[in-house]
């Protein structure tokens, strides 16, 4: 890493991550490579060792979920990252943190599916990521960075949620920002007041009650009210840590939406729009779970008009149209991932334009 | 003032050490900077690109369909990429290894530097991309030459620092070459 | 008159779920047993895996974590990476080990963690309802082997503890039964020294615990257990597969 | 003398003690426990050597030994 | 299987399935033992042999995935089933089976969640089931059964469907379908016709073209060609294959919607609110993916209150709310999954009335 | 003149992407030359895995199936199972078979499907640019051990061609180098006994080629070449590990 | 008509086999039929319960919250499913294991019924099933006798047909029981 | 007399063939192909015994060999 005179640093999203990680306290990471994420162990694999911690390069994305699992369980913070098939692979091992009520981080710097797919920038694993892939009905926290400096950030809160509201929490990103570079402020660890970990598993030792961290739940009820004080820590998520950018919208005729990578290229244009007399505006939402449906709510009040664009066949635009006024429309533009397939701004200028001149 | 420059080649040609060289140089002189890299699938030869964004303000999109500047190193990037330069842009295309064909790029400012040839001539074909670099700040003079000198100490590891007088001098030759 | 024999600290005073005659109660009361010996009940987290031993924190007067069905030597590695000062056991079926989770239990013996592994082979999937295991005998009937195992098709049984003894980081690994007083007083030796190396920092241990199920074998709890003695030990036979300290 | 005490409410009649007694002093009672068992039965304090090889078989851990 | 006079069969939901696989032609079973659908590969294992076919209990729910994906893509007609974390370790191979167009059945006989959870029934896994719990923005064919009788037909036009539409067909189920026993007439396979099979990988023959299963798509725009077309068949399906029961809607005031074991529970509670004067009626959906989207739409043209019941804390209600009417209104009972709570008829009576007062 | 040696007819006349030096070409070419030899092209399925062989459906004049990472035993057991008489060999990378794959390799081998698996061991992860690799030999440096593969915590290398050889369902094993004119003839040879014992129905064969990769090693070509030569057979020592006909 | 009931007991009291029994008898008498199964986690000794409903049309709901009838074969079933059964309806309780402790069940008709006594008078206490539906059908009048004596060889397994005639027996002995 | 023939455009130009031929008569050119590989050359059909060893080691299929 070279500083520069600014004590900025110029690195890869990838990079970013790992840095953020290693300033949040992360002491074990167990991952498998994956392209486009192999950065991230990587870079651990050299830095961790000389800080006390344990860089383990598991046999699988399964063998490294479950160690995170392990570890979490210990109380020390620790992380994964993968992309597509592996995230795929962790999703019983995610499962079963979600019910036991464990923290930990889980990167996933998406690429194109299904199957192998190709290495390309990809939104299409927002399903996956906000409506848990794996089976039982529980969601993690996900957000979505948009730059390298908020893949550190944001990386470094993911481990402050998490631990808050005992989750596994995800960042959410995509080749792009993976692997784009660009200049770091690494901002030091917040001062988050954090919760005592009463429940970790770490020897009985006397006078202590047992610890179990486990998902199972076989007592007449007891599965269900598990369910319900989850769903409430959700309600509280969506109330406290529901994030998003707005730029613009105060006058906006038409509101772009779209998250990470796109919203960059969507920025440009909106740019380009702007340029052109048209009144548009853009949201983003930075929290993919907790969705900030009370901000879409809000914004629909008074712009009708909203454009959607993902690196999908359409996926976020599901929770958009869950969120907006009824009389609200969700107009929408997808590139699916793959080769030859990012939008640039001047298409996506294209498009703002045609849903524009289609509203006025 | 938003700037934006795309490389691309095939492995080999540095076209990455360019745009983090430009990187730099940016930076140096203040700039906020988004480098997007992009790669095929071979290991050795085949094909990789890059765009660098840099501005003031926001970069913006890192992605850029219709570059300003782009830089074009082989045959197949020229065929690929010259017809999308913005117009009134410059493409700057490597003259040793690509026919243009007489290929007619209506309202773009195409520069032909014989990029090998120089390079060879400076005693190492791997300094294509330093001609290159030269090339790109003479045409658009978006960064100063001292800013890509200060760059090169951030861009190369510490071992090649020896042969920055090389490089500069490379670059000044590219940087003749497009004036030419 | 002096109480000789009596329930070890480390293992609750309550009732298990086992059936009559099922030798995971044994295999618990001997692990018990070695926490004791050893003092560290207070520094040591159970790994429990998914099969009939899946309540392990209802016996055992330890933390425990739970793991995914497989995984434990993974979520065990977790732990004991992260706590390295711990005691850290795994507890798992054959079907846990040797089926789904063989690509774990490989690797963690592999990389040698510091981690001690008690595997009880039943030769079948006691927890739902008696499939076949990787362990099922030949001509073996089950649940999904109702024409007996086909060792041409589902291949023979896996010998975990001569499997695993192959691999480098494996520091000991012997395979007790509990069909017999004999056996279980020789099982106790074995498994004291599997936690020994881990209380010594030796590397990975591991024991292979040959048990009676005699639900799913369909047996009552005596010819379940001479089944052990008949069947069971003549193609798994017991014995110390290796230990780094003779070598 | 020593003697072992059965506890009832472990038990579960496997009768595996009843195997490993060398002297033959538990069997099998007809009376079921609250969970329907019907458990085993200490036979004789007189020969019993304390050996705790019961015990030691007892899956259930439902077998205490006392010895001189 | 015993026969009645009538020739119906009295079975268990499980072992329906696996008659139904038989009939269907299905002559490769590939499965791992999980709760609550373990009589499904222990009927297999004992009639496969006899019919020339291969029963193969797999090392693990990925092992038995990937023999489906080999086995399907040599054209034959194959099956794998599993439960809750055995579908989690799937989903990657599940992505791969949909990124290759590859046909295959898969049932899923749902239980409590997430992690270990428990065996009692749950629909928590609407949502990896419908929205692909795996990588890349696939999606599957869904069926619903609500009966016995309905997982034997419904087994058998998963075959149909699988063929036809070239991607997986899941049978999702819980375990009050997968454990009950109802009469079942073990009707004969329809006589679909069915697309030949050219991308069948069984030898390069001379002459014939080289046939290739894969997922991976590298060219400039093959992947998002790939996407499109997928979403053209989607769409295909969503026309020619959307299935559902109405019960009473004509009339009703208020509609209740619920899938599989939910709406047998609630189909009684509607004769009760019906005897008790008020105008309930039930919307089934049959298949999950393509939702039945026009059928709720044209229905919450004339009803504009719904009543979506779920075993879990809401997942289907998101389709629901995305496909009625902007003006109708969608409420929610939910009962998680988990030992003792599965609804009775008399709660859902309570709800209903309770709506339905609200409305009136 | 006679044109003595020239292209096999299986592989199709075109370049491949592999880097100069990488050994996968060599292995392509000898298992081509195996098809032509048994004339069983028309009837045989390739399971491509993930990893640098990837495109095996570009090189291979034969129908293909592309399995997920570490699945191609499984993916094969499925095909050969639906089609026993076809011909379905694996081909696979050291990440693939012996990191994500174990298990499938292993129970595939145990079964004893009769199948053949290429296993292509060159010590690192080629396609995802040169980490650690289950076989990465003890000090080398990757881009994940950076500080050389510590024994310690990683484990030692797995030799899989002796390890699988100790499973009863295993036909055939050896291991093969590509290294020297002389050590590619014997390739060939143990390449198309692999090919022939499922030709002739006598169940999983095995072949693990070490295999140079340049690009990854930080190597040109032939000082990579050389360092098979002198890190990698001693440490994988060559030859025949099982062999049932000679049982 | 429409019809439901539910047993309860623990593992080895052949709870499922009387659900499978009666299921029988009411598809013999052309009904439409669900069953409707439930267990612990204990592989044995645990709890066992099962649901039947039965109609000439829709079976509706396999599961029942308010049962008309529960046949309940332990203290444990009794405590927990007792007050569940429906006003009006009928609990059949094997008053051999139950202590009903003077609970009051209004609107419940409670017929005790010593069933372990009676099956081991019969001479096996694995017919606590047979008595208990014998006492269902007497208190129900839901199915037939012969529809039961029909089911036997359905829901027995053949190697068991020969237990019929005892089977039967046991259930008269049931209903009588339920008579006085 | 016998002689290979070196396809230039599949030659990677690793040099595998260089140190396979027991007379030494392949050696490596300053010559790029179309890939930018400088690719190896037959230098003598004097020599060459068609032994094909060359060929065999060519990880690229590149060699041709002819015999008499
Ligand atoms: C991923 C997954 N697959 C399957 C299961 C179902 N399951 C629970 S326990 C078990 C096997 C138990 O057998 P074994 O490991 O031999 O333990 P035992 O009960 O015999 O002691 C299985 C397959 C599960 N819980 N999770
Ligand atoms: C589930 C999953 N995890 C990780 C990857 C990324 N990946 C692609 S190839 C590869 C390893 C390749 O190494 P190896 O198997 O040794 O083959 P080689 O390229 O060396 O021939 C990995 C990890 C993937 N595609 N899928
Ligand atoms: S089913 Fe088998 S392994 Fe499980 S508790 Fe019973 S006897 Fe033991
Ligand atoms: S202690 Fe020994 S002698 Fe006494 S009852 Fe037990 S086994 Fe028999
Ligand atoms: S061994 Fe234990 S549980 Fe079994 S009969 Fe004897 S005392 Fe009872
Ligand atoms: S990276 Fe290595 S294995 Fe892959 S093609 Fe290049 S040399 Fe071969
Ligand atoms: S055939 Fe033999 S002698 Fe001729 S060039 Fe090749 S290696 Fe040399
Ligand atoms: S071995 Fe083949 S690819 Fe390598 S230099 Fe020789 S001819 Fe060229
Ligand atoms: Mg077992
Ligand atoms: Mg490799």
């Amino acid at each position: 890493m070279q500083t520069t005179a600014a004590e900025k640093i110029f690195v890869k999203g990838n990079e970013a991550v790992a840095m953020a990680a290693l300033e949040a306290g992360c002491r074990c990471y167990f991952g498998y490579p994956i392209t486009p994420q192999s950065d991230i162990p990587e870079y651990l694999s050299r830095e961790l060792p000389g800080l006390g911690g344990e860089f383990i390069q598991a046999e699988s994305e399964i063998g490294a979920i479950n160690m995170l699992l392990g570890a979490s369980a210990t109380g020390v913070r620790a992380m994964t990252s993968s992309s597509g098939p592996g995230i795929s692979l962790k999703q019983e091992g995610i499962s079963y943190m979600a019910g036991s009520e464990l923290p930990g981080v889980i990167i996933d710097i998406m690429r194109a599916g299904p199957g192998l797919g190709g290495i390309d920038a990809s939104q299409a694993d927002y399903f996956q990521a906000t409506r848990g892939g794996g089976h039982g009905g529980y969601r993690i926290i996900v957000l979505a960075p948009a730059s390298v400096q908020e893949i550190y950030d944001l990386t470094m809160l993911a481990f402050d949620l998490s631990d808050i509201y005992r989750m596994p929490a995800m960042v959410l990103a995509d080749s792009v920002i993976g692997q784009m570079k660009e200049s770091v402020t690494p901002n030091s660890r917040p001062k988050t007041v954090l919760p005592p970990k009463e429940w970790v598993v770490r020897g009985r030792a006397e006078g202590t009650p047992q610890n179990v961290v486990k998902s199972l739940y076989l007592g007449d009820g007891e599965m269900e009210a598990f369910h319900w004080k989850m769903q409430a820590r959700y309600q509280e998520l969506a109330d406290k840590e529901s994030r998003w950018e707005e730029v613009q919208t105060a006058d906006a005729e038409l509101i772009v939406t779209a998250f990470g990578s796109t919203s960059r290229i969507a920025k440009t244009a909106i740019s380009m729009a702007r340029e052109a007399g048209m009144k548009v505006g853009l949201m983003r939402p930075i929290t993919l779970f907790p969705f900030p449906k009370k901000a879409y709510a809000a914004i629909s009040e008074r712009c009708k008009l909203f454009l959607d664009i993902e690196l999908s066949t359409g996926q976020m635009i599901d929770d958009v149209r869950l969120s907006v006024a009824r009389d609200a429309e969700v107009a929408f533009y997808g590139r699916p991932p793959g080769a030859g397939s990012l939008p640039t701004p001047e298409e996506l200028f294209e498009q703002i334009k045609k849903n524009y001149q289609a509203c006025s | 003032m938003r700037y934006d420059v795309f490389f691309a080649g095939y492995g080999g040609q540095g076209v990455l050490l360019a745009g983090n060289l430009l990187s730099y140089a940016a930076i140096h002189e203040g700039k906020n900077v988004s480098f997007f890299p992009a790669y095929g699938v071979e290991k050795r030869g085949g094909a990789a690109m890059c765009t660098v964004v840099f501005a003031d303000g926001d970069t913006g999109s890192p992605v850029v369909g219709n570059p300003s500047v782009s830089v074009l190193l082989n045959q197949l990037s020229f065929d690929k990429y010259a017809a999308k330069v913005k117009q009134g842009g410059i493409c700057i295309v490597n003259s040793s290894l690509v026919d243009t064909g007489g290929i007619d790029l209506p309202g773009i400012d195409v520069v032909l530097v014989p990029m090998n040839q120089i390079a060879l001539e400076m005693g190492d074909v791997r300094m294509v991309n330093m001609v290159a670099c030269g090339a790109y700040i003479e045409k658009s003079r978006a960064l100063k030459s001292e800013s890509l000198a200060a760059a090169l100490k951030k861009a190369l590891p510490e071992r090649n620092h020896k042969l920055i007088p090389a490089n500069l001098i490379a670059m000044e030759a590219g940087a003749q070459a497009a004036r030419d | 008159m002096k109480q000789v024999f009596t329930r070890p600290e480390s293992l609750k005073d309550v009732s298990t779920h086992f059936c009559p005659g099922c030798h995971h109660g044994s295999v618990h009361r001997l692990v018990a047993e070695a926490l004791d010996e050893f003092g560290i009940r207070s520094r040591t987290i159970g790994v429990a895996s998914v099969g009939c031993s899946v309540f392990l924190y209802g016996y055992f007067d330890i933390d425990v974590i739970e793991s995914p069905h497989g995984r434990a030597p993974a979520v065990a590695t977790g732990a004991k990476r992260a706590r390295p000062d711990r005691i850290v056991f795994t507890y798992q079926g054959d079907g846990d080990l040797a089926a789904i989770g063989m690509s774990e239990i490989i690797h963690a013996a592999n990389r040698g963690e510091d981690i001690t592994v008690i595997f009880v082979n039943n030769t079948t999937y006691g927890m739902t309802g008696g499939q076949m295991a990787p362990t099922t005998l030949p001509g073996q009937k089950t649940s999904t082997s109702p024409y007996g195992r086909d060792v041409r098709k589902d291949g023979a049984p896996f010998k975990m503890a001569e499997l695993l003894s192959n691999l480098d980081g494996v520091a000991f690994s012997a395979r007790v039964a509990l069909n017999s007083p004999k056996n279980v007083i020789q099982a106790r030796k074995m498994i004291k020294t599997a936690f020994r190396y881990q209380v010594e920092k030796k590397g990975f241990s591991f024991i292979e615990a040959l048990s009676a199920c005699p639900t799913n074998w369909g047996m009552n709890p005596l010819d379940a257990n001479q089944r052990v003695t008949d069947e069971l030990i003549p193609y798994f036979p017991l014995g110390v597969y290796k230990n780094t300290a003779n070598l | 003398m020593s003697y072992i005490i059965i506890d009832e409410t472990r038990c579960k009649g496997c009768g595996l003690c009843t195997i490993a007694c060398p002297k033959k002093l538990v069997s099998m009672s007809e009376n079921p426990n609250s969970m329907g068992y019907t458990v085993a039965i200490f036979t004789g304090p007189e020969k019993c050597t304390g050996c705790m090889l019961c015990a030691e078989m007892c899956p259930d851990v439902a077998i205490t030994v006392f010895k001189e």
